[in-house]
């Protein structure tokens, strides 16, 4: 268990909420809170060193352009990639967009000959899972849309862990592109990746990792899980808000179109027609989030100072903790794996659903007792459908969250049917 | 009584679990509208049906699911609308509106009147994030209005 | 001229440059200094409020939810929109991109009917000018390229004006768009937008304006522009970087597909199909650039305190000291209006080309006397290249910038052809 | 000497006036390479040619505009590659990757040796925006030898 001294990093965690109670934060997979040095490395930036990045030959854009590139370099160390592999995007959302638009671009003809390994159409097939996050769906059933492609997708089963029965015929020689989440946000189970990718490989099929939920919690290596992009989040992962980043492989991205176009990504531009520069520029148009790349770096270096194998095992304990105490109350149904509440493949993260009473319902009685948890169905609706729920309410947890923050929660959640006059 | 205990009166309790007008059904009306929509934050959904009478309200059912504060809410509108003239239900309406504007503090008495046991849902407007929750139905009872004069002349 | 004093609301203003000298920042249409209000709400609300924005039902999120719907409000008053017809996007490029790729995923299928009216092929039209910043020339040739639709351009003549008499040849009955530049990112030329949008509205065409060089600077108001969209950039403005906005018709917005897809901006999911959200949340998939929103916001704030009108006079009375300072420089050429040095339909805004002497090196000399400038073609080749240049050296003012920064930039640059020992 | 003097020193000026290499002309050699190369802060454009004989360069030159740091490197690489073997080539493009890395500081004498006139380009070092002017021509002649040699069994 980490020290939770590390609290102190984090200014929000010592405000007080509803009736002058404190904090128990736990809905960090929705947004992590974020240290000191986060905050501090945007203030800094905007206090000494603001100035347009790649774009200018005086000293401030100089040192813009050096933090903005050395920050690029600490995401690329924290996931185990090369420097120029590695594409700022607004959040997660919009790194998978890049990859499905991209994919769609290069079918409309965008991108040359160069392009012509992505063209997908009729005939063809993307598979997903249906533990996806919308943002790993949607985009992929608009690229099915544009192309006329065939979407498939891997089931989960009673557990929240996919079925990989039919992988063999769900993933085969018409598929293009295998895309799936490293962790599912709702029930924190972690994808058994080496299947997967071996399978797309075999038959030429491209990777796509969604690793919001993994790269914040877990030691992640893009060369090691072998696969063609990662996406991720920097507000997950204790970093400012409005920047992600998407993993690809140099060759891939030098090779991809583009589908924001503008400034900063183009080599010559007539009227006419404009070539594009290699990546990780070609997908970087217009001015660039620098202030936040700056902190998403200085986040990186905040969880590799920690180290990430003890922000795993911090995790692990949290976790058993987490299940271990809901399992333990009755009238509550944890989604996901049952019964092996110390189950080595999850995360942190416990959507409970609490028989008879409305997540919404749920929510509002622990935020009246200080404890933060997301209720809905938190951009997983094929999956909370999947368990036969519209919702559920989630706790999920990060590396200032405490024994003490999971009891709290499990205390408060053992209060809710009796406050609604239903028998648990 | 706590800003909790506020929110969820016993009124609100009542409704939730006895909600009238609950299960939709045919509308022997000359105009019927119809109006689904969505929570957007928790997938909760209400589809609801208004027959008009004339200008008069002469019936309103629905059906969906979801918290608590949407379900009561929708039931005592129900209640409410249910004989009111178009102009009423049009006062009524804006009444609520302005009950979950006013960040927990009561309204006047003249809308109170108007708003009978909807009063209860006055502990709501402190939690912002839950007045989606109880316009839902009112939501859908304006678009479902809406929807029945639409093809009116 | 606004009071000087106004430079302490600026601590990057403060710092010194090279040498020790102190910093004289002409670069501001690159991207401009941030007042300390900004920079305090973003930090105050990452260390007082920051939760997931209308996803959760706990206090944090209702406040974070609150500011971010505050923000957009202030922003949307700045341009004279309403609450609803401001979409955030990561800077204007994107914002620009959006309505690009919008009507592109139209014209392949995706959207349904409401997206009809959208639809493009070939023989339609897309009007752009030479005037414009790549970022809003780019999309249209991809939007081109993709739809099968021709791109044509109103061009510029020798004093970097919109050439206007074969305007009703270029916007035409099989016109569907008309993208152009509100102010100059080069010469500091404000467009005719009336006569533009007549036209537009004449032959049904849909508007777009390049907001980027004017909202910061002068009062816009969306709705006496009587355009159908806009785009503009937080940094530009003196908000953080990381976000823009695009200023949409409501119902325009209502029925234009989004292009990038994920959670937030969906209504029901399946793992077949999808439904969106009216605007702007349609447009709006993943986590959002929430601090940057408030920041944004701020800004907006700060500038309607100074007032619209008084940052235009400054700006004014910069234009006239900078095109006069430039113009009585042997051995130098202004591009865009000459002769004319007191132009009114200019911003302080000065492209100078130095003859014989390469951009890169007018820039250097200028950065060792502590003076900020942008060298290159500022994303804007085809201008340039209508100039008979491939790059030049512009100076650029905002609210901070005194005539003594105007004076310093006219007297370094006075030096640059001796240095180079090349005759003036 | 400021930095800013140290970056212009003679020996670039004059190269920047006086290029060696400029015009772009056939070689006639068994194996020829070309390659283009832009700097996209600038849209300078440089284009290249080399001509191999066996593993020596036998001849360099190339078009293109850009500012003084730029059009003085790529002068200077002309003469001194022209008639090294590729490996010493590789050995002098490797010493003045070092130098522009060296923010400012000169190098051992045996790279400074290797490099010759293009020692003058140290001051470029502090300025890690113009590194990208001085690279541009070696970037060029880096691609256009892979190119030569692409058909090469
Ligand atoms: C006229 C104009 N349009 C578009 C842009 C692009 O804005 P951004 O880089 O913020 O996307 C700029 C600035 O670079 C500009 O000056
Ligand atoms: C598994 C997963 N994928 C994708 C996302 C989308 O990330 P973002 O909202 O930062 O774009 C999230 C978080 O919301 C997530 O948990």
């Amino acid at each position: 268990m980490l020290s939770s001294s590390l609290r102190d990093d984090f200014p929000l965690l010592t405000r007080t909420v509803r009736n002058g109670k404190p904090l128990v934060y736990l809905d960090s997979g929705a947004t992590a809170q974020k240290p000191r040095a986060v905050i501090d490395a945007e203030r800094d930036f905007y206090e000494h060193h603001n100035g347009a990045v790649g774009r200018g030959a005086h000293l401030l854009a100089e040192e813009a352009s050096g933090l903005f590139e050395a920050a690029r370099g600490d995401v690329a160390t924290l996931v185990g990639a090369q420097h120029e592999e590695i594409v700022w995007a607004e959040n997660a959302t919009a790194a998978l967009n890049l990859v499905a638009s991209g994919i769609g671009n290069a079918s409309a003809g965008i991108g040359g000959e160069e392009a012509a390994r992505f063209r997908i159409g009729p005939g063809d097939e993307i598979c997903v899972t249906e533990a996806e996050h919308h943002a790993n769906l949607v985009p992929w059933q608009a690229l099915a849309t544009r192309t006329g492609a065939t979407l498939r997708w891997i089931p989960v089963d009673d557990h929240g862990r996919l079925d990989l029965d039919d992988l063999d015929e769900l993933v085969n020689e018409r598929t293009a592109v295998l895309a799936f989440t490293h962790v599912s946000n709702l029930t924190g189970v972690i994808s058994p990746v080496a299947a997967l990718v071996a399978r797309a490989k075999a038959v030429g099929a491209l990777t796509v990792l969604d690793g919001c939920q993994s790269v914040p919690h877990l030691p992640v290596d893009v060369a090691a899980l072998d696969v063609d992009f990662m996406a991720f989040s920097s507000h997950k992962m204790l970093g400012p808000t409005g920047i992600g980043a998407l993993y690809g492989r140099k060759e891939l991205l030098d090779a991809l179109p583009p589908s924001v176009f503008g400034g900063g990504a183009v080599k010559v531009v007539t009227m006419e027609t404009t070539s594009w520069l290699d990546a990780p520029m070609r997908f970087e148009a217009g001015s660039q989030p620098v202030a936040q790349a700056v902190g998403m770096g200085a986040a990186a270096r905040y969880l590799m100072e920690i180290g990430m194998d003890r922000v795993e095992a911090h995790e692990r304990e949290l976790a058993a903790l987490l299940r271990g105490g809901v399992a333990d109350l009755p009238g509550m149904r944890l989604l996901g794996p049952e019964g092996d509440a110390d189950a080595r493949d999850v995360i942190a993260i416990a959507a409970v659903s609490v028989d008879g009473i409305h997540p919404h319902d749920v929510g509002q009685v622990l935020d009246d007792a200080g404890i933060a948890v997301r209720v809905g169905h938190h951009c997983a609706q094929p999956l909370h459908r999947r368990f036969g729920v519209t919702g559920s309410t989630r706790a999920s947890a990060h590396v200032y969250t405490t024994p003490d923050d999971v009891r709290a929660f499990t205390e408060a959640l053992a209060t809710v049917p009796a406050f609604f006059g239903v028998k648990a | 009584m706590s800003a909790l205990e506020q929110m969820y009166q016993q009124v609100i309790m009542d409704h939730a679990r006895q909600a009238h007008g609950r299960g939709l059904v045919e509308i022997e009306l000359p105009l019927v509208g119809e109006s689904h929509q969505v929570n957007t934050t928790c997938g909760d959904e209400i589809r609801l049906r208004v027959g008009l009478d004339g200008d008069r309200i002469g019936a309103v059912s629905w059906e969906g699911q979801g918290c608590s504060i949407s379900q009561a809410s929708v039931s005592v509108l129900s209640e409410l609308v249910e004989g009111e003239s178009l102009e009423e239900a049009d006062r009524t309406m804006d009444a609520f509106r302005d009950l979950m504007q006013a960040k927990g503090e009561p309204l006047d008495d003249d809308r109170e009147d108007l708003l009978g046991d909807a009063t209860a849902f006055v502990g709501v407007g402190k939690y912002p994030a839950r007045i989606k929750c109880a316009m839902l139905g009112w939501m859908a009872f304006k678009d479902a209005v809406i929807q029945a004069r639409k093809d009116q002349p």
